[in-house]
């Protein structure tokens, strides 16, 4: 207006041990707060715990499904039976002849040996094939058609052209028992996807929610603090700390819970393990897991208290 | 307009405040105050009292001209800004304004924590604060078993404890005795000496009277009578 | 004291037109001020949705697997593999004979011909089994001990003993597959159970935690109203109508979710079924059940807000 | 002890009251007050004023010896009976006690909801409150946008619309200006006539001498004088 000098800038304290110091003194305090309603804090972090436990549980079981059915995975999409008289030699020969044609990308050989031998690992007859005296399986070629030509039309007729060879007794577009196990692994991991993500959604909401109750809980020391010329990074800090110590200590149920369920299934999948020897065992202790878990936590738990902390923080203004 | 604005700490320039209802709270107020100056506001109930003190500590903001503080133009401070000027104005509320889940001296400390001062300087600053308003020995206790004239004199301790340059206070002796506010006011009279700058709104005329300084008297919104104008 | 007069007692309105009128009242301004603060009411909900929605397609889950493993529940746990040159009726006088011992609970033959039946519907190969030309399975005689006797060691005894029959080429103590279906049935239905306590475990924390913030939220309305002279039961009731809203509505999106993870599993799903033919559909759309969760979640919600408000009201008296 | 008891509404039997941190809020308290009194209660800060109202109301509950209130003895009222006591005795309290997500209205209704009365006695009613009070324009804002004087205005209203026998004020008028004060003063003259019995905590002592009604000086929790003691 008139000529007027610059206001005086305001002074503002950035002495980095005080700054540490009372980061410190809040983490604490805010602990102390929270160890105040013990059964409120036990409470949000039970459930934050069930949640996070869940997804993690899931986790651990996605993977395993996928580390059975990998056997599986680029499995052929064509199963040629070869007859009965058809020895190892021929057969090699045969699956030579295949793999030169243009629509197929691999081709992979099993030998009547092999395929007893698969079928004994496979089916649990175990001991009990033994009791056949002949071997009766014939030997078969798996197939892989290029990428081109993986449309169910195009698989068919390159089966039905096969199998006018002389030695292939029977040419089936995929094996019945690899079409399952690659139904039932993407059923189980469209179900645990879609679970996880219901979950997540899950923890996010709970977090959220819960500190929206806080703020809402503490609205009328956010407007004193306010009054009293404290600074947006200052009042959220408690909010923050809060969140951190509710994420870990969800955390922690989080493992417990998680171990404490291995434990219960842990005779189960003992004996699911000895059944099918080195085959299948599912890998459940997963210390990487349980630590990132017990990280993860605290960070979701900073993360979900910063979001709600910054919606609703500056819609309280003091009256 | 051209006088000397190097002691003006407060001032008005044709300052409404029209609040979402509609109803305007003040109306065309110019006003000024000197650094070192103790003026009274009164008024009738919905006069615009609390209005004003609202303005000044920032509260509200301003619909129409405005208000300076410490040189400051408060229409252009930056919400990142809010806070330092919070720090430079204290204030006392009809309603306390207290913390029922921290005790008497962490209350009085809010302040000064806040602003991020040391452990040792809190506690002799927050006992001295106490020691004036006669409440030492309550620091410990929690503001519900205080009696409303206490929790008034905790929330008069919260405004002093940070010794700002502008001290504001609404009804500070409403729910005082006479003796009590008698006490209270020469408080607010020696720090009026060390140069501190306050405007007190009050319904007690007597007391107003007898201290015979600068009144402010609101109607409806607007200045009525200012006993110490220099327009 | 000195003989005074016993004391009037309160007048009490007991108009039941009135009580009616009065909770029909509080129930719309219950879902008037849920639909004040619209997001933390969808936010409440959803969590609730969620919780509700898991269990809901883990009992799904349980009854499918429960279904699928019906078929060998009862199987023997020893399986007599009669010598290649046993025929049918042969066979039959063998199991009669195994059937006689004391020990026997229960037999059941296999013929030749229903092994491989079994086979081909179990393993898989389908068509290819057709390529064997001749039955190479024998037949087998399925033998139950008596409860008494069914610990490893009393029915590796019985094993023992009847290995000594010429017509029995092997007796082996339950068959590799049955146990290893056995072992996944009950390591799913473990971990299913235990993920069902944990999530009820999540459903009652979240309905009573969310209760115990805005309880604690509404501190001051509770004490006011209690300073008018409003009874326990009036103060609790919109507790309890909200409670009973927030079910409904989680009630409504857990329904949704279900409904909208099995439109999404749908396709797997028909795929699985299809490769099982009757043998293994998953019956997912159960109306049933969604109804017990539409009606079901409201009461959680009444019992849950019960359940806090009772807690926390009576110690929340006016200053 | 052998006086009529029949038109005692409210009585204190050697009444003391120790809070929790040990502090006696009240000591050895006797006191009578006949239907159809209007006594003041005065007092330093800190003296015993709320605290012996809150015993009245049942907020408190009294630690030694017995209050009566409407021929019942409150020591042995079971805690279902305790809000049909409260709404016997209407209360008026330094800090409002609104409900700031509710309009006046709303807010002076409570006591009337509360009790389950209809619809349209309602409105007539709490129209009539805010009437008295002078606040009829804004029945339909929220506390927020009240002034203090205004909000202690509601609060008034809502003590008075369910016609409560007993009433129980806690400095009314603190946050008034003198001209209000004198009407709500007014108003409760009005409210004695028509029988009903009023004990006001207040330190306005001018008023107090005004009205030359019976006063009742408490000092250190106990009662100093008793302009209007039967004893
Ligand atoms: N937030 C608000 N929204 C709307 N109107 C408001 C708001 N705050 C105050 N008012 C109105 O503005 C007018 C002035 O209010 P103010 O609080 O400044 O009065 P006051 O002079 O402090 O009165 P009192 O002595 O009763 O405290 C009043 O009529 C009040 O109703
Ligand atoms: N809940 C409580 N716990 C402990 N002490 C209390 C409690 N409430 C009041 N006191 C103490 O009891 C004494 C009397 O309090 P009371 O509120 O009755 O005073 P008062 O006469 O109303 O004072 P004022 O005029 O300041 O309102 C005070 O010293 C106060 O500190
Ligand atoms: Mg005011
Ligand atoms: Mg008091």
């Amino acid at each position: 207006m008139n000529g007027r000098k610059r206001p005086p800038s305001f002074r503002r304290n950035r002495n980095p041990l005080t700054w540490l110091l009372r980061h410190a003194q809040m983490a604490l305090s805010a602990l102390g707060r929270l160890s105040r309603s013990p059964l409120g804090t036990l409470m949000t972090a039970a459930v934050i715990g069930i949640a996070l436990a869940l997804p993690g549980g899931l986790h651990l079981l996605v993977d395993n499904v996928r580390g059975l059915s990998t056997t599986w995975q680029g499995a052929a999409s064509i199963s040629l039976f070869l007859a009965d008289d058809v020895d190892d030699v021929q057969a090699e020969r045969v699956r030579q002849l295949v793999d030169q044609r243009a629509d197929v990308a691999e081709t992979r050989l099993i030998s009547r040996a092999d395929a007893l031998d698969e079928f004994r690992r496979l089916s649990g007859f175990g001991e009990a094939v033994d009791l056949i005296d002949e071997n009766p399986l014939p030997p078969v070629v798996l197939v892989r058609p290029v990428e081109s030509s993986t449309e169910s039309e195009a698989v068919a007729r390159i089966a039905a052209e096969l199998q006018a060879y002389r030695e292939i007794e029977l040419a089936q577009v995929d094996l019945k028992w690899v079409q399952r196990l690659a139904a039932i692994t993407a059923t189980i991991e469209r179900g645990t996807l879609i679970l996880a993500v219901m979950l997540a959604g899950a923890v996010l909401l709970i977090i959220g929610n819960t500190i929206r109750l806080e703020i809402q809980n503490r609205q009328h020391e956010i407007e004193v603090m306010k009054l009293v010329g404290g600074t947006h990074a200052f009042i959220r800090r408690p909010f923050l700390y809060e969140g951190i110590w509710h994420g870990l200590f969800g955390a922690t149920i989080a493992v417990l819970l998680i171990v404490g369920s291995l434990y219960l299934l842990d005779d189960s999948v003992q004996r699911l393990a000895g059944l099918y020897a080195s085959d299948f065992a599912l890998d459940l202790a997963d210390p990487l897991g349980l630590a990132g878990i017990l990280i993860g936590g605290p960070l979701l738990g900073l993360g979900g208290a910063w979001l709600a902390v910054s919606r609703h923080l500056s819609r309280i203004e003091p009256q | 307009m051209a006088r000397d604005h190097g002691a003006t700490v407060i001032r008005f320039d044709n300052v409404a405040k029209r609040y979402p209802t509609g109803h305007e709270g003040l109306s065309g107020v110019d006003l000024q105050l000197e650094a070192g100056e103790m003026a009274f506001l009164t008024g009738h109930s919905g006069a615009g009292k609390s209005t004003l003190l609202r303005l000044i500590a920032l509260l509200e903001r301003a619909t129409r001209g405005q208000v300076w503080v410490n040189e400051r133009n408060l229409n252009r401070l930056s919400r990142r800004d809010v806070p330092f000027h919070r720090r430079e104005v204290g204030m006392i509320f009809q309603d306390h304004r207290l913390l029922h889940d921290r005790s008497v001296f962490n209350n009085v400390a809010l302040p000064l924590v806040v602003a991020g001062m040391g452990h040792a300087e809190i506690q002799r600053r927050v006992r001295a604060a106490l020691d004036k308003v006669g409440l030492l020995k309550k620091e410990k206790v929690f503001p519900v078993s205080l009696s409303g004239g206490e929790q008034q004199r905790v929330g008069i301790a919260r405004a002093l404890v940070s010794k700002p340059p502008v001290l504001l206070a609404d009804e500070p002796t409403g729910n005082l005795d006479p003796e009590l506010s008698r006490e209270i006011m020469e408080l607010f009279l020696q720090f009026n000496q060390v140069g501190v700058t306050l405007l007190i709104a009050t319904h007690d005329i007597d007391l107003v009277r007898r201290l015979g300084r600068r009144v402010i008297r609101l109607h409806q919104g607007r200045i009525d009578s200012d006993s110490g104008a220099a327009t």
